[in-house]
């Protein structure tokens, strides 16, 4: 029962473990970035199933509404902030995407490489 | 005002950087630039002074008090650490005006300093504060602004280095995230203070696994062998500015930050004793060292050549931490700061030998002993540093790091690190023969760089002697910090 | 697709909604869910959407991408200036109890601006990577 | 001007020289003029000092510090203020050979050349001078990297690949080995300064003296000692006055004086008695000695053979030191000197006659001394102070060394010396009688003659001067005797 009750880290690691085997699988440009997104968002999974609380309400102050369990919110501030970044890299790492296919004509990471061979040489 | 000057080490680099981003003219945003980078120097040497003076300075954000605000915790590490930051910064950015103008569009110049900006804000800001998670936001502050820096590179490949380095930089910054987040799951904060109070000092297996993780995380950013994959392309494509900026800071910052993890977060006594980290450390520092100064040898690119040797000069550093003693960390200490003015004047020689040859591949380097005397001579004094000859800061470095090792009867360690040096000779050498004893090939002419080039160029190779004569300031500092860390853990 | 009627009318009821949706959850973010960073997005999103139905071309001439850069920026000196003002008023950066007459005043003010901060520059970063990939290989812009 | 500004001055002539001689390259004349200035003024300066040090004083002034408690200072003690007089004398010999061979030769680039040299002499007098290891070390590597640009002045690719083994050797060794056994002498003692009696007595137990025995005599590459040797014939490639005084005075005898100093003052002959064991070093002198003589007598080029003689005569030295006794000093003391000038003349009639008849091999030279007497005169003087035969100073070290090691009771060194005279005899001699008995070559023994006399006059002077060592030895023997 308390595996099972871990449920979501199992489907954190199982995430990771996805993105983590597409982005070191695949020569895709375009397929690398889907898998360190995924490999991402499994942590933004990690973070929110860590404050939470069994039972609890959403953290905000009414007047007089006392003896509540809140539930964890810096977790879920925090993981706010992770996202952003996670986009950010994201919209660089396609932008990088454009200029690559403009300047080789490829998204292949195998024919790069060998157009970088062909012009080392 | 002074009491302010943590917070605004981070954001007037940071508000510059808003504004360069706007600025249409290339030239103002290099003097934009300019004048916070020297701000910058000038905050942080009055920090270091201070924190030399009075001890740690801590500034609370938002009036939030921690463990549960931010908190900006400038210790006299950081704050070694801050004045190298401002001091490659203000030296590099008068460098970069004419380099940057050939070798970038024009549309692309004031991008390229908002950028820098940014990368600096993010990299001073992961070095001043004191709080885990802002460190992490700071970091890919840092990097996402360094990717797209590599990226402005004239060469095509600079593009595919700045995907792999987005790439594997991206995967160790998740790392890290995962490490903060199980930090977190354990302690219930995010404050570095509080935290090294916080974790029970035996094994604990979250721990043990954040330790993994930011260990692995903090090694991606840091290029530790053999993690380094991503640097060798990236250094050689990138700008040479760029290239000089990133290689005497952004490594020099993630050694900190490994640093601040190991003895300050974790302390000591968790990391070596219970973990016996230092027993992955030294062997994969020992290997680096090698591997990295004989990939070096085989280069036919000089700037990628300085990149593998990047690689192994990061190893002396770790190596220095790793040794886990006073000596040793002193020694890492010093070799992060000696080893930022080293490979920030042998990068800058660099760039004007891109900037009048428009190559820095070995062949192309015939003769230029002769007809750009004072470039290749910046370069000698810089490869003399870089293999430990003594008046210069590389010797003072090796002198540590031997006697850390001597101390403990490493010897294999202290074999290894003279090794390493030998090595440098070799492929120092290599660059130094083909300069000048070689006819030059091309058919016109080559002639010096311009002054501004030179200037900061020496400005740095003359800090590698300054600092290699009279070391008393730095090695003073170095074992302060190494002290703090030390009794911190 | 600006031949599309049922498109371009849908879109013209929609954009103001949606901009006026983005304003809720703007200034909603007091009492409930939302906040500068929501309200960013949707209201970049209502741009987005015009522009895929009437083209780049007129999108940019209502919001050049030059002032969607502005945005970027200056959302950013927003947030910048509110730490700032609190620091000349004698408190740490970003302490805003300094701002009003009162704590709970200051507090109010200081979260608003910087909310408005986050907003402009949400909005500005991704309407400028809408620009940014929608006028790639293109020659009219 | 007080002994302790002395001190200071003496190696910032040269450095003076260095900055002067590049501002006049306009200007030969003014140039070679500079030189001799600054190698007179040098000589003045380093002979000033010398009745205070003889008188008993050890002028010693504090350059800066380094590291905390670490500093650079000099400090004239009576072997340095040897070297620094043989060197600085020497110096001026070789400034006005130089001028002649280089002119002669039409060489190329010779500002350079000049100004490396005076920094070479700059390093070398900072060696004699230093007051702890690490002021050695930092001229010592000084030493290596000014006189590279003098190895490989002709640029070719055979001065490349010479300049390659100089470097890679000098530089392997001094931080492959030299400084470990540096930094472990600091860690053991908590010190680097030379002071009488040694720093080393005590503070270890012999297995470890024995290792910093051996890392410091290998780790100076400059002394030669075999297999670190190969950088020494490798260095012949430099034009002839380079050899004449680097590779056979100031570079090497840097070497050796660094082993001499090591042995008295970090050492301590106590600390070199029994149970510690020197014996195997001395063999290894020893076979460097004899293995060097004999690949002396394969070599036809007459400047590989001087090496490879010096690279035996400077095994010498390193064996006088490993006594560890008093005329072991002596003996190693005097060396430096006698066979100073006496190698400084070989190498002389050497470019003499390189100057004279672009010859270099000794199979060609047949019939030479009837044409050039004088130059053949002072090699036969040369031969005989490096052979150690009176009537020249050369006998004296001689003596010496085989009085200490009759007191070390080392029988079989005896034996090897012994072999070692006969030797030299046998592969310098031969020289001699080829260029005065053998009957000329066919087809160019017309119009050759003297060298001029810039080349001329230094090499009579040095061989003039290797004789008068015999008859004068005093002072040398004073100053060393001031060290027991």
């Amino acid at each position: 029962m308390r595996i099972l009750g871990l449920y979501n880290y199992w489907v954190f690691v199982f995430l990771m473990m996805v993105g983590f085997y597409i982005l070191i699988s695949r020569r895709n440009l375009v397929q690398e970035i889907l898998g360190l997104t995924i490999f991402q968002t499994a942590v933004f999974i990690f973070y929110i199933s860590m404050g939470s609380i069994v039972g609890a309400e959403p953290p905000t102050l009414a007047p007089g509404v006392e003896g509540i369990v809140y539930a964890n919110p810096l977790p879920h501030v925090l993981i706010l902030t992770a996202i952003v970044v996670g986009v950010s890299t994201m919209a660089v790492a396609l932008a990088l995407v454009v200029r690559i296919k403009e300047a080789y004509g490829t998204i292949e990471g195998d024919e790069i490489a060998d157009l970088d061979t062909a012009s080392e040489a | 005002m002074s009491e302010h000057l943590p917070i605004l080490l981070v954001v007037v680099p940071l508000a510059a950087a808003a504004i360069t981003a706007v600025l249409r003219s290339g030239r103002i945003a290099w003097l934009v630039t300019l004048v916070t980078s020297w701000a910058v120097l000038g905050i942080s040497v009055s920090l270091l002074v201070q924190v030399l003076r009075d001890g740690s300075i801590r500034y609370v954000l938002g009036g939030w008090p921690p463990p549960w605000g931010i908190e900006y915790s400038i210790d006299s590490l950081s704050a070694f650490v801050l004045v190298l930051l401002g001091g490659i910064a203000a030296i590099i950015t008068p460098f970069a005006l004419r380099s940057i103008e050939r070798e970038l569009e024009r549309g692309l110049v004031h991008f390229h300093y908002s950028a820098l900006l940014l990368c600096l804000a993010g990299l001073l800001g992961m070095t001043s504060t004191g709080d885990v998670f802002n460190l992490f936001v700071f970091l890919e502050i840092s990097s996402i602004s360094a990717y797209t820096l590599i990226a402005m590179g004239p060469d095509r490949r600079a593009l595919h280095a700045a995907f792999r380095y987005l790439i594997m930089g991206s995967v160790g910054a998740t790392f890290i995230v995962i490490g903060i987040g199980m930090l977190y799951m354990m302690t219930g904060s995010l404050n570095m203070a509080d935290l090294a109070e916080l974790i029970p000092p035996e094994r604990n297996r979250t721990i043990s696994v954040a330790l993994a993780f930011l260990t692995v995380g903090i090694g991606l950013k840091l290029a530790l062998f053999p993690l380094h994959l991503w640097l060798p392309d990236a250094y050689t494509f990138a700008p040479s500015a760029v290239t000089a900026f990133l290689a005497a800071t952004a490594t020099q910052v993630a050694v900190y930050v490994l640093a601040r993890f190991l003895f300050t977060v974790f302390g000591m006594g968790f990391t070596f004793e219970v973990m016996a980290l230092d027993r992955i450390l030294i062997p994969l520092c020992l290997l680096g060292i090698l591997a990295g100064s004989m990939r070096a040898i085989h280069q036919k690119n000089v700037k990628r050549m300085l990149a593998y040797s990047s690689v192994a000069q990061i190893g002396y550093v770790v190596l220095g931490l790793s040794l886990v003693s006073l000596t040793g960390l002193t020694a890492g200490i010093l070799h992060l700061f000696n080893h930022a003015l080293m490979k920030g004047s042998l990068f800058l020689a660099m760039g004007c030998i891109m900037y009048q040859v428009g190559s820095v591949r070995l062949d192309d380097m015939r003769g230029l002993g002769r007809s750009m005397p004072w470039t290749m001579a910046a370069f000698v004094i810089g490869g003399l540093s870089l293999i430990g000859v003594p008046l210069t800061v590389g010797f003072i470095s090796k002198w540590y790091l031997v006697l850390g090792a001597v101390e403990q009867g490493r010897w294999i360690v202290a074999g290894v690190v003279l090794l390493g040096s030998l090595l440098a000779v070799i492929y120092i050498w290599r660059v130094v023969e083909v300069a000048y004893f070689e006819e030059a090939s091309g058919d016109e002419p080559v002639r010096e760089a311009p002054i501004s080039l030179l200037i900061p160029t020496w400005a740095l190779v003359l800090a590698n002697l300054y600092f290699g004569i009279d070391a008393t300031l730095t090695s003073g500092i170095a074992s302060g910090a190494a002290r703090l860390l030390m009794g911190g853990g | 697709m600006s031949d599309q009627v049922i498109l371009r009318v849908t879109t013209k009821i929609l954009v103001p909604a949606i901009l006026l949706f983005g304003l809720y959850v703007q200034f909603h973010a007091d009492f409930g869910p939302g906040g500068g960073f929501q309200a960013g997005v949707i209201f970049a999103a209502g741009f987005i959407l015009y522009a895929m139905v009437f083209g780049l071309g007129r999108t940019q001439q209502v919001f050049p991408s030059y002032v969607s850069r502005l945005c970027a920026s200056g959302g950013v000196l927003i947030f910048i200036a509110v730490g700032l003002w609190s620091m000349l008023r004698g408190a740490h950066f970003l302490d805003y109890s300094v701002l009003g007459h009162d704590a709970l005043e200051g507090q109010h003010l200081g979260i608003l601006l910087i909310e408005i901060g986050v907003l402009i520059t949400v909005f500005g970063v991704i309407l400028s990577i809408f620009y940014f990939f929608a006028a790639r290989g293109r020659e009219d812009v | 001007m007080s002994p302790e500004s002395l001190t200071l001055l003496a190696p910032s002539i040269p450095l003076l020289g260095t900055i002067l001689i590049l501002a006049a390259r306009r200007h030969p004349d003014v140039r070679e003029a500079v030189t001799l200035v600054t190698a007179v003024s040098l000589f003045a300066s380093v002979c000033a000092l010398y009745p205070v040090v003889a008188g008993g004083g050890r002028p010693r002034i504090v350059l800066l510090e380094v590291l905390p408690g670490l500093a650079l200072f000099f400090e004239v003690e009576p072997l340095g203020m040897l070297f620094a007089l043989v060197a600085s004398c020497l110096w001026i010999v070789t400034s006005v050979y130089a001028i002649g061979y280089m002119r002669a030769n039409k060489e190329r680039n010779q500002t350079r050349f000049f100004a490396f040299f005076s920094l070479s002499l700059a390093s070398a007098v900072g060696i004699a001078f230093s007051g702890n290891l690490l002021t050695l070390f930092v001229f010592y590597e000084a030493l290596t990297l000014a006189t590279y640009p003098l190895v490989t002045h002709h640029g070719t690719a055979k001065a490349k690949e010479g300049g390659r083994t100089y470097l890679g050797i000098l530089l392997a060794t001094s931080i492959g080995f030299l400084m470990v056994a540096i930094v472990w002498t600091w860690h053991l003692t908590g010190t680097l300064d030379f002071r009488s009696g040694g720093i080393l007595h005590g503070a270890a137990p012999p297995g470890v003296i024995m290792a910093l025995l051996a890392l410091y005599a290998f780790g100076t590459g400059k002394a030669a000692l075999m297999p670190f040797h190969r950088w020494l014939p490798a260095a012949m490639v430099a034009p002839t006055p380079v050899s004449a005084l680097l590779h056979a005075v100031a570079v090497v005898k840097a070497g050796v004086f660094t082993i001499l100093k090591v042995v008295v003052y970090v050492f301590g002959f106590e600390a070199l008695q029994p149970p510690v064991m020197t014996t195997w070093l001395l063999y290894v002198a020893a076979f460097t000695i004899l293995a060097a003589s004999l690949i002396a007598l394969t070599r036809d080029n007459l400047k590989a053979r001087l090496a490879y003689s010096t690279v035996s005569q400077l095994s010498y030295i390193v064996l006088a030191a490993v006594l560890a006794n008093q005329a072991g000093i002596l003996a190693g003391g005097s060396h430096i000197a006698m066979h100073a000038f006496g190698k400084i003349t070989l190498f002389f009639c050497a470019g003499a006659i390189y100057v004279a008849t672009k010859k270099t091999e000794i199979s060609t030279m047949d019939g030479l001394g009837r044409r050039m007497p004088l130059t053949f005169l002072a090699f036969f003087v040369g031969s005989l102070s490096v052979a150690g035969l009176p009537p020249t100073g050369g006998t004296w070290s001689k003596w010496y060394l085989l009085v200490g090691a009759v007191e070390g009771g080392h029988m079989v060194l005896l034996g090897v010396l012994a072999l070692s005279t006969l030797l030299n005899v046998a592969y310098l001699m031969p020289i001699v009688a080829r260029g005065f008995f053998l009957p000329a070559q066919d087809g160019w023994s017309d119009g050759i003659k003297e060298a001029p006399p810039l080349c001329l006059v230094p090499l009579c002077f040095t061989a003039v001067g290797g004789v008068a060592l015999f008859f004068f030895p005093g002072p040398i023997f004073h100053l060393l005797g001031l060290l027991l």
